[in-house]
């Protein structure tokens, strides 16, 4: 498959009457976006604010990062099977506003976690403060349930984000990048003496809120499959989690993903990238069993020397990671792991809920107990209360001037499982 | 302001003699002597070394509680802001030395301290979760590599700051995990580790899995019936109404109660402290976790020798693993001293 | 503990239901036992079964004790 | 099929459908019960830290295990004392729930409902 990915870079946002980009500049005409999203029955009301990098501004809680994008040649269109129809994508050409993202923010369950601060030092944890963001506060109707609130709030997302980038369908990029990957037979052909590497990227699928979607499907009622890796820069998976704000992957994450990113760098350099086997991170125990069995019969199956595993999450899915790497180390397959840790306030407790020594490569996004103290923002953009309960418990204290004391894990993407940041833990 | 650093040498460094002049009694000297210098030039300005203790190694080992005391109170005596041990390279009793003197002026005087040290040196191993011990070369060509991070790391200390990752320093890591930002991202750092991996190049896992050392088995007992058996567990069997307040879980302290008048144990007198299975069997009758009856009937019939009067108890549960092998070294030590040659541990 | 009390040079048969949790503790020698909340009875049992059962569990620690090993070994 | 909860909204909707032991207590109580059944020879069927709401976070647990006892199960003994462990670690925040606010106390129910829910139904459905 081969995608040209087109950028054109985003260097400003302003709200206006006519939606547009130029010179850089994203203009977003609000009344025509919001009635838009407000076809969705569910919403009662949608807001808007523009957030630059280095302002004085906290967002809470973050649901869900989108980059908009747009399919301008090839199959298919944009997050297939939600937004677009069901079509494979990954081939062709498409158009990203790079350096922009749209942002949901939402109460949809009374804990919800995740800041960002566009400003001081919990910006240089997340990073979405380096970027243009659209924030989008979406307010649902009186009665309706959770998993609606949810469903209303992911898809007022990939709307906008949807909307925002056929903006750019007919612009020229600022940068084109060519991403090229072979089938498993031409590749080996191809590259005969690089060692064979693949990517087992693991899916939060637990259930309310905790949900990952693939071509519209529930992850969670899914085998583990092969994705090319391109068909993730379409927006083939996206995110239906709210919760464990620092080490989920938002939809952001998914169209960017860094391991896929870094083994197209190295493809046909040092290595042969055969593809993507996405696996689940299920309830059920058998579950977990048979995904595990099953991302390794895969790997198998692309006879892969080696693989890479993500994780999403903290918990239970450290035991899905551990199986994966345990079954894969098994099989002969080499295998290095990326996950996060919570090592408790003080980094001495156990990092993790699982172990095995078969883990003897691990790279990890940092401790994410670690305590923060967050100065007053000028501005705080979505549920200010929700940084009462967030940090009024267990996890950090809400001072009285405004500053937030609280563990690393309220921070959005601040431990990301993909290896998405720099920020690690020795 | 320059910081005030005293200096721990041993008698080699401090160019006295080798192995034939390991035995030097302590001695202090103003100022920098040898390796001294190196580190006098690494602190820029910042700190100085106002005195050096020299004390030779095998007098050290040998003397260790009265060199220690005349160690700490040259150290002492010198009012310094921070002290530097070291480094030991590969030395092994100078190792053991550095870390002694190192941990007793953190836990005694209270002052920062920094030592170094060659990762196999077994000082490394005994106090690197104790002290900052900075991780060099295996003989003392590095000392040119070794300096400036030591001087930095005591200059930290010295002055208050937050110390960073033991990557980012230099130091050993002690067992805390403490975050810092890498020069690449996460995704790049593991694709650059599995290629090492395949290739069969070296690599550095950033989360060890939690290890185990082993040990020798012990020697087969071929004189039971004249052999007398201690009793451990880590069942949580205790006197009725736990005496002690042993904790449920992550337990603090180790039981040891005397079992000399007991034939059987009973509802009456024993239960467990344990919170880490359903009570209730045991409760009911502790010989399900400690057999104490039926080891009465075997020392009767002659089968074994007898049992030792105390047995030992502890609770499995959430207890630290650092923790466990304190209790296991001093059950281990009272049942060496008492010459005992057998033990039988029960676990839930 | 087990580890540390046997290096202190005394035989330790560890006792436990849970063996390969005693392998990773490095037990070296290892007596299987019942269960974890009665790992040396059965409740099931008379009290007289039940002394049976922790008589022969005992004897196969004896008999533990009395086997030279060179390695980690289970006493079925 | 064996289901341990202290949620009300889980015994209502699964006491007719299944084996339902009710813990009057909180999280770490439910785990509690649930490690005594293992060590009786019951087997885990969901994991005992289902969820990424963090452990110290929702009062409330749900967790399916075998009707049916045998041999000791290695595999669920270690992820229910790992899952001890984890409690141990991250102190809870909440009880019973009713220490938190009623919207939140109602939000983890809901969650603690449809994590067991997506995992079992369509076992229950199968006549497991």
């Amino acid at each position: 498959m081969r995608l040209e990915l087109g950028e054109i870079h985003i260097s400003d946002i302003k709200l206006g009457d006519c939606s547009k980009v130029e010179n850089g500049t994203l203009y977003v005409n609000v009344e025509e976006l919001r009635a838009l999203l407000l076809e969705d029955e569910d919403l009662a009301s949608v807001d808007f604010e523009v957030v630059h990098p280095g302002e004085s501004v906290r967002v809470l809680p973050v649901k869900d990062v989108i980059e908009p994008r747009v399919k301008v040649e090839g199959n298919g269109g944009v997050f297939p099977g939600v937004i677009s129809k069901v079509g494979t994508v990954g081939s062709g050409k498409t158009h990203v506003l790079k350096g922009c993202a749209v942002v949901t923010t939402g109460k949809v369950v009374g804990f919800q976690e995740g800041i960002i601060d566009m400003s001081g030092p919990g910006a240089d944890y997340t990073p979405f403060s380096k970027l243009h963001n659209l924030v989008m506060i979406c307010e649902p109707k009186e009665g309706i349930k959770q998993h609606q609130h949810e469903h209303a709030i992911r898809m007022a997302g990939l709307k906008a984000a949807t909307y925002l980038g056929e903006l750019a369908r007919t612009l020229t990029p600022d940068e084109t990048k060519v991403y090229e990957t072979s089938g498993v037979m031409s590749g080996k052909e191809k590259y005969p003496d690089l060692p064979r590497v693949g990517y087992v990227l693991m899916l939060q699928s637990q259930g309310l809120l905790h949900d990952t979607y693939v071509y519209g499907v529930d992850m969670k009622r899914s085998m583990p499959t092969i994705l090319n890796p391109t068909e993730t820069m379409d927006g083939a998976i996206l995110s239906g989690n709210c919760v464990s704000a620092c080490d989920k992957n938002t939809t952001y994450h998914h169209l960017n993903n860094p391991v896929i990113a870094d083994l197209l760098e190295q493809h046909g350099k040092t290595l042969n990238f055969v593809g993507v086997i996405i696996t689940n991170e299920n309830v059920y125990l058998m579950d977990k069993e048979r995904s595990s069995d099953w991302s390794t019969k895969l790997a198998q199956f692309l006879e892969l020397d080696g693989a890479l595993v993500s994780q999403e999450g903290f918990g239970n899915p450290d035991t899905d990671l551990i199986m994966n790497c345990k079954k894969l180390e098994a099989a002969g397959i080499k295998t290095v792991i990326i996950t996060d840790e919570y090592a408790g306030r003080d980094g001495a407790s156990q990092s993790l809920a699982d172990a095995d020594p078969a883990a003897d490569a691990v790279v990890t996004g940092g401790n994410a107990n670690m305590v923060i103290h967050l100065p007053k923002m000028d501005k705080v953009i979505g549920h200010p209360e929700a940084a009462n309960i967030i940090a009024g418990g267990f996890d950090g204290a809400l001072e009285p001037d405004g500053s937030i004391t609280a563990e690393l894990q309220v921070i959005t993407g601040a431990t990301n499982e993909m290896g998405f940041n720099k920020l690690s833990a020795r | 302001m320059s910081f005030r650093v005293v200096h721990y040498i041993n008698q080699f460094f401090a160019q006295i003699g080798g192995e034939e002049k390991a035995d030097y009694a302590p001695e202090y000297r103003e100022g920098a002597v040898g390796p001294g210098l190196a580190l006098n030039t690494a602190f820029k300005g910042e700190a100085e070394i106002v005195g050096t203790v020299i004390c030779g190694d095998s007098y050290f080992n040998e003397n260790l509680d009265a060199a220690k005391a005349t160690v700490l109170k040259m150290i002492s005596d010198a009012k310094p802001d921070v002290v530097i041990c070291g480094p030991a390279f590969n030395a092994g009793r100078y190792g053991v030395a550095c870390g002694t003197v190192a941990a007793a002026v953190k836990d005694e005087l209270g002052l920062p301290v920094v030592t170094g040290m060659y990762e196999e040196n077994p000082g490394a191993d005994m106090f690197k979760n104790k002290v900052y011990i900075i991780a060099t070369k295996n003989n003392a060509a590095g000392m040119r590599q070794a300096a400036p991070k030591m001087a930095a790391l005591a200059l930290k200390l010295a002055k208050g700051e937050k110390v960073g990752a033991s990557a980012e320093e230099g130091y050993m890591p002690n067992g805390l995990r403490v975050n810092f930002f890498e020069a690449e991202r996460g995704s790049t750092r593991a694709v650059k580790m599995l290629l090492n991996k395949l290739a069969g190049k070296p690599y550095t896992t950033e989360f060890p899995m939690p290890s185990f050392d082993r040990v020798a088995p012990g020697p087969a007992i071929t004189d039971l019936a004249h052999t007398t058996i201690a009793l451990v567990t880590s069942g949580g069997i205790v006197p009725k109404g736990n005496p002690d307040h042993i904790e449920s879980s992550s337990a603090s302290k180790f039981g040891r109660y005397d079992i000399s008048s007991f034939e059987d144990l009973t509802a009456a007198d024993h239960e467990t402290a344990h919170g880490g299975y359903d009570p209730v069997y045991a409760n009911e009758d502790a010989d399900r976790v400690l057999p104490v009856d039926v080891l009465r009937k075997m020392e009767k019939e002659g089968k074994i020798g007898g049992i030792y009067p105390y047995f030992f108890t502890t609770v499995g549960n959430g207890t630290a693993v650092a923790s466990a092998k304190k209790y296991g070294e001093a059950i281990g030590k009272e049942l060496r001293d008492a010459g005992i040659k057998a033990a039988i541990l029960t676990s839930t | 503990m087990v580890k540390e009390i046997e290096r202190a040079g005394v035989t330790v048969v560890h006792m436990c239901t849970v063996t390969p949790i005693s392998m990773t503790v490095g037990a070296n020698r290892i007596v299987p036992t019942i269960a974890i909340p009665h790992p040396l009875g059965n409740p099931a049992l008379t009290h007289e079964e039940e002394f049976e059962l922790r008589y022969k569990l005992v004897e196969k620690a004896l008999k533990a004790f009395q086997t030279p090993v060179d390695d980690q070994t289970i006493f079925d | 099929m064996l289901l341990v909860t202290n949620n009300e909204k889980v015994r209502d909707q699964y006491g007719s459908l299944c084996t339902l032991q009710f813990v009057d207590g909180g999280h770490v109580d439910v785990l509690t019960h649930v490690r005594d059944l293992v060590h009786s020879g019951h087997k885990l069927l969901t994991h005992p830290l289902a969820g990424s709401v963090k452990p110290n976070e929702t009062p409330f647990r749900s967790v399916a295990l075998t009707e049916e006892a045998g041999p000791l199960d290695l595999e669920s003994l270690d992820l229910i004392e790992a899952a001890l462990g984890v409690c141990r670690q991250f102190k809870p925040r909440f009880h019973r729930g009713d220490d938190a606010p009623a919207d939140m106390r109602e939000d983890f129910a809901e969650i603690d409902f449809r994590l067991i829910h997506g995992a079992i139904a369509p076992h229950l459905q199968k006549g497991e």
